[in-house]
């Protein structure tokens, strides 16, 4: 078996191995679940390396006939575009899975299912044909209703009957256009590579067949104003899933865009990029401001996704080089630093049972490493210098400014109502006076640091040395870049 | 001059190891900062030596590299970044060994030290950098630390908000700096500091240089902000939130004289357009004559400087703004060191009386002499006293304003010095003179905070020299890059001026140390004035009104749009699927399910008839199977 | 001379029928020939089974400390012929409810099977009546039909006892049939024939069976199945007197009754014969005496043990025999036909070892599968 | 000497198998069916063994094959009273009239 | 010796009437266990048929697997029918006139059949000697695979009698 199935489908073994394992034997569950997430996060960091970051095709590729009927292949295969996408899933599988163990009821089915949504998201990173790529994005759907759905918070079937619905209704449009393209190749075909490199559709075609598929994707990204069932699902949503949610799912839109929209349909694709940037600053702006209104920490920080995310939109409507490349960029550290953001509230959470951000106060002296995290991840978050989220933002902006000064220039709102809302959240939680309530909070213990280090460790790492990461995908974007036309800088 | 990159790594490696070390360390963090910033003085002294000597220095590295478009970041060392590097470690380095006497019982010692390094590290970053990215990174890192240490005491919700108005204050500029940065990269191409030559820029602009002015005035924009220029400058009393020391380093000498590096940095770039100049001479102007408007009646001690520092920075910024590169370079030197020297003496002072109020203190001089002593030389520093440093720099751009034709400049400017030296005094007759107005117990502070205040003050008494006709002008020939400057001495300038300091002086001696009744008379008479200078212009509530109000404002109506409209959308198209399949419901239960319940009917009917057949009996079957077999036989057998 | 004795009987019949061939056609003399040999067996039969009461009364009353039949005749020699006496003349009951033809049916019918069986029995060098190539498999298939008959019987007697004695013997003697039959594998595995003769044959000059190791445990294995399948002690539930007053054969008196008896008799004489043919080398013996002699000796050696279990054995319990059948016989013959197998195919050092080793394994592990449960301590997993 | 005519194997075979499917046909009682059936079976035995003996050039098929039959016989006889049994305890009958729940 | 074949050719039809009289009684008889002794004899006429056709083996196990058999189905019928000797039930259903009827019609129609079918006689076959060994080498040989296939069936067979037989405790 090759390393990409491997990845993929150790997972499902372990869910296998989970299943087996009686519900009582909680430890041997955990255990299982953590090994399994090790392991294929060491299979996804090998991948990493073993990629050869200077070839723009497809690496490691995988074809066999599955419904030779229909002309279905298991298609699999990474790029430069995938591949961080992949790293960053397994790590942050197996970051979560650590989280996982504060929780405390039916052990068995959370991580069988756990097990089974990260088969999905790798899944979907991996697929070359549409018809596997749309079976993977829907893996992904069942096992987080139902996650969300049990372990959620006091609204869970509110908010994961909404998530669903709303995603499902996404993919619907989604599906019609990849149908849509099947039919109108000849012959007809699910291949990505294929139809990206030997089709040339027309205009009008392209238009209708990227709205569809951009309904579908701009709903998990998502795109303002597609975005309201981000909140409820991440409040509701366990902390580990919420950390899914936010460092992979909402990725898996964006990546649509640059493996399905794009390639296939270069035309519409250019045609909508104002359009898609005038969205891309609404949701900054407007998902900034939002986020400002919050008292919940976990909302806040939902809201804050959307203005993260549409600058990955942005940096999509763009089409140069270093558009795609700070779009990417910013996908990966969304991941991370959002990713840590939640892993932060969730221990927040587990001591306090409060996400409300005034019931906090003065958190900083009592809890100094925790609120050194915080602090970090939130200047992170607002496009510090020296940190990941910076290098994004920036070469977002520089490829913007490009194409759209406008729209650059009023994006850089979001930036200063980020510093607003991250410190405003700062002070709120970690400085002023001790709430007397929280006097004997204790501090971060050693399991949750070890679901963070690595996490700062990439943070840190990027925004000192965005070339290494810049290079692993490079020469895909701008490959792709100049297969769209756009600008090469 | 190959191991300048050494200088900002000392103090960042300081910094690590006290980060992490903390609690370990305890006090000999500070020992450990200490060595890292006069290590890192250290390197800069050979710079500085080797940069005396007409040496420059240039290295990049790629950074970023996408397509044909790089990031080459660097160091660059002339005179320029000469100066601030003398200024910020040796400033620095005093500030650092004061530090461990001021703040010798904070529970956070050396927490206030790792800050410290860092800042250190990113200030000297800052002028070490060779790229405006690179610069720009730096920025953000010391507006950071800026925004820990203003926060240091964040238990203090003053503390604490004071630290996010900083930091989001001086965000809003930055933001500008970036578009700056943005446009001027899309209209030039390159964002490196050597290779904005006025020959470079005038091919570029050929055709229009419109969007490279406004390039430098959103760069100008930045420097706004970290800077304290109008309208930017409300953050800067709030900084004083922060321990002393770092009102002396951060928001005195250093930091907030980035913003005036930057447009020196810049200058070309300025020069290039007089309308950027103009307005950087007008903001310069406005925030000089504003802020010591200010200060007149501020009672906080800090605050006092705070606004003076202020002013003093949009001095620097008028100079610039009116052509004087080296008159706003020399007064960014010697500012930063009688600033400093005046904050760690107000330090000292707070350390001794616990208290920040001008009316709580009075007579102080006998049990603080030392510190007395060397504040006073600040004083008469900053008031313009010759020979004093302040006297020749502030000269200069007096001189420059005069030359450069604009009366009004010149004539606000001389009002400010004015205004300056009387705050000035205002402040050291209120506070060491006379009876002490409460019951404090002052006491001369520990050596370790006297003696960096004896060496600023001897620094601020002769740093004017080399500037001065004495030295035949050597340092403006040294920051201009070796070209000796023709500068001629206006007496009618320096008459002006020194008339403005000594009046000034007198003024607010008799009124404050002699007449302690006219200056609430004074208020009285003119209270409209008073209140404009007692509430800071109301800027701080003007932009409560037009800004943040607003914005919460808004950020709560958009959370309500999201809830109630967009989210209400979501939630009411599935409300009204739920209705539509209620509808359908209906219709499939009674039309739909009707004809299908209608068939299955007739069938039953149907099939009662036939059902007789199916007696249940195998037997029966089995003997109807068997003539069926016949049945098939007897075909076969006859066919 | 040892030769002549050795085919007496032979050489008597073959002499006869000279004779007649003067006088009579080709045709008659096969009949007679045929008919010669039922007789002699027909006739012997009874005879045999007539001493075997005896042999076991006195045998029985020795080992019981007690002389058995000592009064009609020396050592009570003429007993078995005053019992026969008394069997004819004593008066046939048969109940009022009982199915009359079938009561009447049933010991006609069992004395068949234990008289056919007799035909492929070699009792000497060339006495076999019928030498047929499926010989063995006759014997087994044949008597079988004494279950039939002993049911018949059981069921016609309208009597609750009657019918549980028969529903026990169906039982004991179906569950027995199959390690008996499995048991007989390995000796038509090696000697690759079913005909008793050949299996004899290929036993001459000492190569008995039961001196090889899989041969020793199926000797053993199939002698006790034997014993269960004739229903004598300890194997003799279904005529336990203390529990179903006789059981199958509660209702029958007189001649009947004596025809039961018969038939137990002399399918005990044939099952010890066949066992003598399968493994004991049948006829072989040392050639001072003739084969006929050895073949009697050795079958009434095991006579005599089947009484001496008889006299010292208790009853097994229902469930212990089904149980031993089931657990113990059936997958040990299987196991045998294995280790058969093994001898067959490895050189002869060789093989002895394998199946040394196999049998200890097999016995370990059936020691260890049958190993009395005693159930574990019980996990509370809810209650404490 | 000739041999028995094939015919009449086959006759004797379908008489047997007639007989067989009669009491198939008209035995009330499951058992008594079971024997019917087992009738049958032997019937067609008979035939595969006369005709593989007569006609087919391999003689020892239908003895396989009756073989195989037999051991689906019993397979057949021991699931079938299984069922029968079943059957009793659950419907206290044997007949096969009284079984008829899936009537209608 | 012809006389000797023609007393074993009179020895068959003697065996196959008798083997179809029994046959008769099997379907007739009202006690069923009378119905199973006859059936028995049936069998083994049967099995002398086989002899007739030269197939010792099968006859022999013809015997020793019926008998075992019918045993089973004679207790079943002890164990099941309440009234065996109650007359009153009657122990054929209704269907028996159209049975035979319709039984009759098929015999007839098949020996009328059969006798216009000239069978070529295989007398290679009709000679050949069969012994178990050769069965057994064929068994083993050509035939293996029926012959596992058969072993599995029985198992399952077997499996699935206990499971149906199991009382629920």
């Amino acid at each position: 078996m090759s390393t990409l199935s491997l990845i993929i489908f150790l997972p499902v073994l372990g869910m296998i191995g989970v299943l087996l394992t009686p519900k009582t034997e909680v430890q041997a569950i955990r255990r299982i679940a953590t090994i399994v997430s090790a392991v294929v996060c060491a299979l996804c960091t090998f991948l990493l390396f073993r990629f050869t970051a200077s070839q723009p095709g497809m690496q490691f590729v995988e074809k066999i006939a599955w419904i030779p009927q229909i002309n279905v292949f298991y298609h699999l295969g990474v790029d430069g575009i995938s591949v961080p996408m992949i790293f960053i899933t397994g790590l942050l599988s197996l970051l979560a899975c650590v989280a996982s163990y504060g929780i405390k009821e039916r052990v068995k089915e959370y991580f069988a299912l756990y097990l089974l949504l990260e088969t999905g998201m790798l899944g979907t990173f991996c697929a070359l044909d549409l018809f596997l790529f749309y079976v993977f994005w829907e893996v992904v759907l069942v096992p987080m209703y139902f996650l969300i759905g049990i372990w959620g918070g006091p609204r869970k079937e509110y908010a994961a009957i909404k998530f669903f619905l709303y995603t499902l209704a996404g993919s619907i449009f989604m599906l019609l256009g990849i149908l849509a393209l099947y039919f109108a190749s000849t012959p007809h075909t699910f291949d990505i590579t294929v139809l990206s490199v030997n089709h040339a559709f027309a205009l009008g075609f392209q238009k209708l067949v990227f709205l569809a598929l951009f309904l579908g994707f701009a709903i998990k990204v998502p795109i303002w104003p597609f975005h309201t069932w981000l909140p409820d699902a991440h409040v509701e949503a366990p902390t580990p899933i919420s950390v899914l949610l936010a460092g992979i799912l909402l990725k898996m839109g964006t990546y649509g865009f640059f493996r399905i929209s794009y390639p296939i349909l270069p035309d519409a694709a250019r045609w909508f990029g104002i359009y898609m940037a005038i969205l891309a600053v609404i949701g900054i702006v407007y998902g900034g401001f939002v986020s400002l209104a919050q008292t919940d920490f976990k909302k806040m920080i939902a809201y804050s996704s959307v203005s993260h995310m549409g600058f990955v939109l942005l940096g999509l409507a763009v089409f140069n080089y270093s558009g795609f490349d700070g779009a990417l960029l910013q996908m990966f550290n969304h991941g991370t630093i959002t990713g840590g953001l939640f892993l932060l509230v969730g221990v927040l959470y587990d001591r306090t049972h409060t996400r409300d951000l005034s019931s906090f106060g003065g958190l900083g002296a009592r809890i100094p490493v925790y609120a050194g995290m915080l602090t970090v991840f939130s200047l992170a978050s607002l496009g510090l210098p020296g940190l990941s989220g910076f290098v994004g933002e920036f070469l977002t902006l520089l490829g913007s400014f490009v194409t759209y000064r406008w729209a650059a220039a009023v994006s850089c709102l979001g930036v200063v109502l980020a510093a607003c809302y991250l410190l405003w959240m700062i002070q709120r939680v970690l400085l002023g006076p001790l709430n007397i309530q929280w006097k004997s909070i204790a501090e971060i213990n050693r399991r949750e640091l070890f679901t963070l280090i690595p996490l700062l460790v990439i943070i840190v790492f990027v925004g000192i040395f965005p070339q290494v990461i810049l290079n692993l995908f490079g020469p895909t974007t701008h490959a792709l870049v100049n297969a769209l036309g756009g600008i090469s800088q | 001059m190959a191991y300048a990159y050494l200088i900002p790594v000392f103090p960042f490696i300081a910094f690590l190891i006290i980060i992490f070390n903390g609690k370990r360390l305890k006090h000999q963090s500070a020992a450990i900062a200490i060595g890292g910033s006069l290590l890192a003085a250290a390197v800069s002294t050979v710079v500085i030596l080797n940069t005396l000597k007409g040496a420059t220095y240039s290295h990049t590295f790629e950074w970023i590299r996408i397509g044909t478009f790089s990031l080459n970041f660097g160091i660059l060392i002339d005179p320029l970044t000469a100066m601030m590097l003398f200024v910020v470690t040796y400033v620095g380095s005093m500030i650092f060994i004061y530090s461990v006497g001021y703040m010798h019982e904070d529970p956070r010692f050396s927490r206030f030290f790792a800050y410290l390094s860092l800042f250190m590290a990113s200030m000297l970053g800052l002028v070490l950098s060779s790229h405006y990215v690179q610069l720009f990174i730096f920025w953000e890192l010391v507006g950071l630390c800026s925004y820990f240490l203003i926060g240091f005491w964040f238990e203090k919700p003053s503390a604490a908000k004071a630290g996010m108005k900083a930091f989001i204050t001086t965000k809003i500029g930055d933001v500008g700096f970036l578009i700056g940065l943005f446009l001027l990269f899309t209209c030039a191409g390159t964002l490196q500091f050597k290779d904005f030559t006025p020959e470079f820029l005038a091919a570029k602009t050929q055709a229009g240089g419109g969007l490279f002015a406004l390039a430098a005035i959103l760069i100008f924009a930045g420097a706004c902000g970290k800077s304290a220029q109008f309208p930017l400058h409300v953050w800067l009393p709030d900084a004083m939130e922060g321990p002393t020391p770092v009102s002396a380093l951060i928001h005195a000498a250093t930091m907030v004289a980035a913003g005036v590096y930057l447009v020196a940095r810049s200058f070309v770039l300025f020069a290039q357009f007089p309308q950027a100049l103009e307005v950087v001479a007008v903001i310069g102007t406005i925030t000089a004559f504003m802020a010591a408007f200010i200060a007149l009646t501020a009672t906080d001690i800090k605050k006092v400087l705070a606004y003076s520092t202020i002013s003093q920075l949009g001095y620097m910024m008028a100079a610039l703004g009116l052509g004087g590169f080296s008159a706003g370079t020399f007064h960014l030197m010697t500012h930063a060191f009688f600033k400093a020297l005046l904050f760690l003496g107000a330090g000292s002072v707070i350390h001794g009386t616990q208290t920040q109020d001008l009316r709580e203190m009075g007579g102080l001089f006998p049990r603080m002499k030392i510190t007395s002593l060397t504040f006073l030389v600040a004083a008469l520093a900053i008031s313009g006293v010759p020979p004093l440093s302040g006297f020749f720099s502030k000269d200069e751009i007096l001189l420059t304003a005069y030359e450069s034709g604009s009366r009004v400049i010149f004539l606000i400017l001389l009002v400010t010095s004015f205004m300056t030296a009387f705050y000035m005094f205002r402040l050291f007759v209120l506070a060491f003179l006379g009876k002490p107005r409460k019951k404090i117990h002052a006491h001369e502070s520990p050596a370790v905070m006297t003696v960096p205040l004896s060496v600023l003050a001897l620094f601020s008494a002769v740093l004017g020299i080399p500037g001065s006709p004495y030295w035949n002008h050597w340092f403006q020939g040294f920051i201009h890059g070796g070209h000796a400057q023709e500068i001629h001495v206006n007496l009618f300038v320096v008459k002006c001026s020194v008339a403005a300091a000594f009046s000034g002086i007198a003024l607010a001696v008799i009124l404050y140390r002699f007449l302690p009744k006219v200056p609430e008379w004074l208020a009285k008479i003119f209270k409209p004035l008073y209140l404009v200078s007692y509430n800071k212009f109301w800027l701080d509530e003007l932009y409560q009104l037009i800004f943040i109000g607003p914005f919460k404002k808004i950020s709560q109506l958009l959370f309500r749009f999201d809830a109630v409209i967009v989210d209400g959308a979501v939630n009411q198209s599935a409300v009204q699927t739920v209705n539509l399949s209620a509808l359908k419901n209906w219709f499939d239960q009674h039309i739909v399910d009707g004809t299908v319940n209608g068939v299955a009917w007739i069938t039953q009917r149907m099939s009662r008839i036939l059902r007789k057949l199916q007696t249940g009996l195998i037997q029966n079957y089995l003997l109807i199977l068997l003539l069926g077999l016949l049945f098939t036989i007897v075909i076969g057998f006859y066919r | 001379m040892a030769e002549t004795i050795d085919q007496i009987f032979v050489l008597a019949k073959d002499r006869f029928l000279d004779l007649l061939g003067i006088v009579l056609p080709d045709w008659i003399i096969l009949l007679v020939r045929i008919l010669i040999s039922i007789a002699v067996l027909l006739a012997v039969a009874p005879v045999v089974m007539m001493y075997m009461t005896w042999l076991e009364r006195k045998v029985l009353g020795r080992i019981q400390n007690r002389y058995g039949p000592n009064r009609v005749g020396i050592f009570g020699l003429l007993q078995p012929i005053a019992d026969g006496i008394k069997m004819l003349t004593k008066e046939d009951i048969v109940p009022k409810n009982a199915d009359q033809v079938i009561h009447f049916l049933a010991p006609v019918v069992i004395v068949i099977a234990p008289l056919l069986v007799l035909a492929v029995l070699p009792f000497g060098r060339n006495m076999i009546a019928a030498d047929l190539n499926v010989g063995l498999l006759f014997f087994l298939g044949v008597s079988t039909f004494g279950v039939i008959a002993l049911f018949m019987g059981s069921w016609a007697s309208r009597n609750k006892y009657s019918l549980l004695g028969g529903m026990r013997a169906f039982a004991q003697m179906i569950s027995y049939e199959i390690p008996m039959v499995l048991s007989v594998v390995p000796v038509i595995l090696v000697t690759s024939s079913l005909s008793t003769a050949a299996i004899v044959e290929a036993q001459l000059g000492w190569k008995w069976f039961i001196f090889t190791p899989w041969g020793g445990f199926a000797a053993l294995v199939f002698f006790l199945c034997g014993v269960a399948e004739v229903n004598r002690t300890p194997f003799d539930l279904p005529e336990a007197e203390s529990e179903i007053v006789a059981g199958f054969h509660t209702e029958y008196s007189g001649m009947k009754f004596a025809l039961f008896y018969m038939a137990e008799f002399i399918s005990t004489f044939a099952i010890s014969g066949l066992a003598v043919t399968l493994f004991l080398g049948g006829w072989d013996g040392p050639a001072f005496l003739p084969s006929w002699f050895w073949f009697g000796l050795k079958t009434f050696i095991l006579i005599l043990i089947m009484i001496w279990f008889r006299g010292t054995l208790p009853r097994f319990r229902v469930d212990q025999l089904m149980g031993f059948a089931w657990k113990v016989f059936l997958p040990f013959t299987l196991a045998n036909i294995f280790i058969a197998a093994l001898w067959a195919l490895l050189p002869y050092p060789k093989n002895f070892i394998a199946d040394t080793i196999g049998i200890t394994v097999i016995l370990t592990l059936l020691q260890i599968f049958n190993r009395k449960e005693t159930p574990k301590k019980r996990k509370y997993l809810y209650a404490n | 000497m000739t041999p028995i005519p094939l015919n009449h194997f086959v006759i004797f075979s379908l008489f047997l198998f007639s007989i067989g499917l009669y009491g198939t046909l008209t035995r009330r009682n499951v058992i008594g069916i079971l024997m019917g059936i087992e009738l049958m079976l032997n019937a067609a035995n008979i035939n595969l063994i006369a005709f593989s003996r007569y006609i087919s050039p391999n003689p020892e098929t239908g003895q396989i094959f009756v073989i195989f039959v037999i051991v689906l016989a019993a397979c057949a006889a021991a699931v079938g009273l299984a069922i029968v049994l079943a059957m009793y305890q659950n419907r206290k009958t044997v007949q096969a009239e009284d079984i008829h729940i899936l009537k209608w | 010796m012809e006389i000797l074949y023609f007393f074993a050719k009179t020895g068959f039809y003697a065996t196959a009437l008798v083997t179809l009289a029994a046959a008769i009684l099997v379907v007739t008889l009202r006690n069923l266990f009378h119905c199973a002794l006859a059936l028995i004899l049936s069998l083994l006429g049967v099995a002398v048929t086989y002899l007739y056709l030269k197939a010792e083996f099968l006859a022999i196990i013809q015997i020793l697997l019926y008998i075992g058999a019918i045993m089973t189905l004679l207790i079943f019928a002890i164990m099941l029918t309440h009234r065996l000797t109650d007359r009153s039930v009657s122990q054929t259903n209704r269907q028996s006139l159209p049975a035979f009827a319709l039984l009759a019609v098929f015999n007839i129609f098949f020996i009328a059949s059969l006798a216009a079918v000239p069978w070529k006689i295989n007398s290679a076959s009709l000679a050949a000697k069969i012994d178990t060994q050769a069965l057994g080498a064929f068994l083993m040989g050509p035939y293996v695979f029926p012959f596992e296939i058969i072993s599995i069936v029985l198992i399952i067979a077997l499996v699935g009698a206990v499971i149906l037989g199991r009382t629920d405790q």
